[in-house]
């Protein structure tokens, strides 16, 4: 079985193959590496993870289609899709920062200010919104250059975690 | 004075459980208030009574005296301790506790007005003979005066434009061959800059250290200093790891320092637990910067070296008890607070509020933590994003940082982001292991602090990740009647699409 | 000896997670070892490394030594830590470490020869003159050697039938003038009950409580005691609550314990951390009891009052380090350690393995949590019931025995029954507030210890079920598709039978 | 809404009337008294419930239908039911001990002993079954005088906890 993984500001995805052996075994091959791990997924997202001997004690996150990894100190982020995923999301580009790029709210808080409007051309890192939380402000960046498409952001109200704010194409 | 038999804590999260938790411990009862956004706060459950106070906001409840009073009325409690922040260093408030006949537990209203506003504390600390950052604050008319006065301060000084601002208009002085030429140089930027030329003259500090002194009154006058607190490692003003003893400290200077703070407590008539802050320069003078009238968020070092519970001593001394130390104990030990934040470092430190869905605090040999959080808890984004302070002690400096190095790395919160690695790379730093670090230290090394990733730990993840991947299109095969069970199947409609209608 | 780097822990809980804290303190890295029932278990993932030492019984896998051996060569461990328990006081398991080249941290296999068996060990004491309970446990054969002896050893003293057990055959003497007459009698009831008159002598010990010294020594003879704990909470011979220093303890008996506990263990050559049992009579006579050849349950108090790490110092001493200290530390303030079981007290202290649905464990000053569980953790029924060793510190007893009230309080464990209702009864007994227990408190106050109901308590948990009733019906009639919603409704089929069904 | 509740040692059934009055709140009366309770649930079963000002941290267990419940140090038990349900266990009697009772094993282990057979009379207190865990060895007790109707332990064999033992009626 082939998974595609894409850690968060990666651009390309990175194949993995995992075969089942059984008894929370499995084979796990990547960048030429073949790994026989050991991987027994306790209760809430925490999984115990033996590869060579070493011992891992990893914590998952899930948040939308990404998967928050802790291990060892260290958080990484991806976004795990088998082939037939893959194929169904190529439409929407959603593997890549090139296409269409939806920007939402990181935490919830207020939308002080809307810095663009619909049709504006924005450049990667242009400031898009700011949104406060905790008395403290927060502008948002373009992840890309494009054009803003969609704008759902207003000045002045609330929004919750992963609100849509802002879509650059 | 009678004893305290019930305390209302005007506060809420992490110190309002500190606080109740003391009270428990001696026998006394405890009201919690809680605003709209706290009915499922920690803090009203572990006190055995709570009252709503308001909304949200907390000027709508935590902040409205009134309030606070009639439900302290309610509870019948015979004192309110106020924790920090908030109402903890208003003086109207503890007129208004007076008042009401209620005991407020912190130092008295006068003590407050001599301290809470910065010129006129300033010109209280003078007049005691406690060394304050020296400056004219007025513009000085001559050469000649200007630099008799940038002599008596001792160089380096500044040269500041009265009409500036913003860095502008600023002029460093390193000896006194080079002042007159300065002086008039400065002057005539301030003219060209802002169209007035006037200038004044303040000390210049050199890598400054933000030192405080912990003291404690009762209310007969006997005062004493429990040592210090190393605040450095500060964000914006905001402190982030605080330890004692400060590794750049001798015993004379603490003696020293302790004395003025002792001193500055007394100019005041202070009462109970208060903190002197001070800047210490790279030649390790000091000089007074303010003090704080209430209970300090990193008042658990200083109870780990000196073993003594201030919380406890403040109920105390509110009772008229006389104090039962003469002197500050030696400090026995190393400890290090480092402050777990609900926000993302590698975002410009963006609050990160919602729900906490997991927790694990770290345990073992002295460890301590105090939180106001726990699984299940929505982190509201009313209030500040602080949701643990963690502190551990060890005989020394070294093991006290491999200690909180340790006891962090056993920290997991999920469901929001934290600081934790951030704290870890603070902890790792060789700045801040070798001890001398300054108040400029966090927003020196911000892009070190942020930390690198180890691509074997990466590749374990992306193992990792694979794996619940995998685990999790099995569980949502199995979840679908469907479906054609572990491998996959064809058969019926796609689990995928499924899984993404679900969204 | 060269430094160790690596070090396999051979145990598995909350003891190996203590060991392992330290390692990580140290910069030392971890290897566990784990049955089949420990996969999920903590001590596996707070290790850097993990192998697979067999099923679960401790028999076939954390007794085999080969396979701990093989794990740890497999490692490339330098060094073994073998918790308490298990393989730690088996002089054949450090024998065979020596030969596989690894560090045992612990005594050599001589100290543990020396002290293993009860009788040997008696032997080896008498001779280093440290006093046992004393006792001929030969008959004795006549009238006047007997009463020689009895006189000797002191009265009050116990006529034992040599042939008798059970209780049966003993018989208290008071003072001298009653001995002739106890003497002839006991003989005549051995000879009517088991048909052999032979009768021995032991000292009566009044009241005995259970006191031990904590020894440290290096690799060079360097020896040194480290106070006292206190561990008469007991049942079945179970410790339950232990504290330091000990109640009944002055600083002059303080001394002569730690000299011939001292004494003890330099009489075997010890090496490293040890305890010393002894008895403690009424008239606070002192008798050696036996002497544990490891690191106790109970460390933490020691480690709370002494500033010190048990661990650390272990792996400093298997190191060829030399001591750093010369003496014991005055001990500063007072230790209490409460075990957390998973057990019902209420039912007979029935085990109560099984899964932990929810864990909250208490924080704020001066509380250790030991643990080795975590929410999602099915505590399996193989091993030793214990979930955690709660300890506390404060300057004084009385201060002590509130916060560990208070943390207690704080403790909440669901899914398994815990006895943590029955800890807070002994820490609220006026025996145990007292501090005079002795070995038979908690056995003697049992129903005590039970506790009652408080009325109100149990009217407040009436109406909390109520609401609970409530709720769980609404959810259950919302996640219907033919209910009526809130408050009920009846078509369709009724909740209560799908409810039902469900089961 | 009237509900039954029966707490566990106690023999009769306690009736409550609960009124919800929205936001949380409840007006509560039993035994004559009436309560206004401001009661949220909170996640993993814990429930904070205000009382006349009072405050109580309250955590519930279940266990079939029974709820444990936590409240400043004590645990109670109930068996909670409103009318409706009562009158579906009108049959099975398990409000009270009259009737058939059904001993369960208290936690996992191992049956190392089995001490009566079916058809067997007992008393109130007689032991039934001895169940291992832990290295213990626990006799589970009859609840009530009565005969041996059903008999599932095995001498031997592995139990999970609850698993149905013995019957007696």
């Amino acid at each position: 079985m082939r998974y595609f993984t894409k850690q968060q500001g990666q651009k390309e995805a990175v194949p993995v193959d995992l075969e089942p052996l059984g008894n929370d075994l499995y084979k796990l091959t990547v960048n030429g590496q073949t790994y026989q791990v050991d991987a027994l997924m306790l209760e809430h997202g925490t999984m115990t993870m033996l590869v060579d001997g070493q011992s891992y004690s990893v914590e998952f996150e899930e948040n939308g289609d990404e998967v928050g990894v802790l291990l060892r100190g260290q958080v990484s982020r991806f976004d795990v899709a088998d082939e037939r995923r893959l194929r169904l999301r190529a439409g929407s580009a959603a593997f890549s920062v090139e296409g269409k790029q939806l920007v939402t709210a990181p935490m919830p808080g207020k939308v002080v200010k809307v810095l663009v409007k619909v049709g504006d051309e924005v450049k990667e890192g242009q400031g898009l919104v700011v949104v406060e939380a905790m008395k403290m402000e927060n502008e948002l960046k373009s992840p890309k250059a494009g054009k803003v498409t969609e704008l759902f952001a207003k000045e002045g109200t609330a929004v919750e975690n992963n609100a849509k704010l802002v879509v650059v194409e | 004075m009678p004893k305290i038999r019930k305390v209302l804590v005007a506060n809420r999260g992490e110190i309002a459980i500190r606080v109740m938790r003391t009270c428990k411990e001696l026998g006394i009862a405890t009201a919690a208030v809680y605003s709209e956004a706290d009915r499922a706060a920690l803090h009203v459950r572990t006190a055995d009574q709570a009252f709503f106070v308001g909304p949200p906001p907390s000027r709508e409840s935590y902040l409205v005296q009134q309030r606070i009073i009639d439900a302290a009325k309610q509870a019948g409690a015979d004192a309110i301790h106020p924790g920090y922040g908030f109402l903890s260093e208003n003086a109207s408030f503890v007129r208004a506790c007076e008042a009401a006949g209620i005991t407020f537990i912190g130092p008295p209203a006068s003590a407050m007005d001599a301290m809470g506003e910065k010129t006129r504390a300033r010109a209280n600390m003078i007049k005691a003979g406690v060394p304050v950052v020296p400056g004219t604050t007025e513009p000085i008319a001559t050469l000649e005066e200007a630099r008799v006065y940038a002599e008596k301060i001792g160089f380096p000084v500044m040269l500041k434009a009265a009409g500036g601002g913003g860095g502008k208009g600023m002029r460093k002085v390193e000896r006194g061959g080079d002042f007159d030429s300065s002086w008039r140089a400065a002057k005539s930027e301030a003219m060209n800059a802002f169209g007035n030329d006037a200038v004044y003259i303040e000390k210049y500090l050199e890598k400054p250290h933000h030192v405080e002194i912990q003291v404690f009154a009762d209310q007969y006058g006997n005062t004493i200093h429990l040592n210090e607190r190393e605040c450095s490692a500060q964000r914006r003003h905001q402190k982030v790891v605080e330890e004692t003893p400060s590794p750049i400290l001798t015993p004379e200077m603490r003696a020293k320092m302790g004395e003025v703070a002792v001193k500055a407590a007394k100019a005041v008539n202070y009462v109970g637990a208060g903190t002197v802050e001070f800047l210490v320069d790279v030649h390790r003078n000091f000089y007074f910067l303010e003090m704080n009238t209430r209970l300090q968020v990193e008042h658990p070092v200083t109870e780990w070296v000196t073993g003594l519970d201030l919380v406890a001593m403040q109920i105390r001394a509110a009772e008229g008890e006389k104090l039962a130390l003469t002197h500050a104990p030696e400090p026995r030990g190393h400890s290090i607070e480092v402050r777990v934040y609900a926000e993302d470092p590698a975002r410009n430190f963006m609050p990160s509020p919602g729900r906490i869905t997991y927790l694990r605090v770290p345990g073992g040999p002295n460890v301590r933590d105090d939180s106001g959080v726990f699984p299940g808890y929505t982190v509201p984004n009313f209030y500040d994003p602080m949701i643990s302070k963690l502190s551990v002690w060890a005989p020394t400096r070294a093991e006290a940082i491999a200690r909180a190095q340790r006891a962090l790395s056993e920290y997991v919160v999920k469901g929001i982001t934290t600081n934790i690695r951030y704290l870890k790379a603070i902890l790792a730093h060789p700045e801040f292991i070798a001890g001398d670090y300054d108040t400029s230290f966090l927003t020196r090394e911000h892009e070190t602090l942020l930390g690198k990733e180890d691509p074997k730990l990466t590749e374990m993840a992306l193992l990792a990740s694979a794996v619940h991947a995998y685990q999790r299109d099995q569980k949502r095969a199995k979840s679908l009647p469907t479906a054609a069970g572990p491998g996959g199947g064809n058969g019926g409609v796609s689990p995928w699409k499924l899984a993404l209608r679900r969204r």
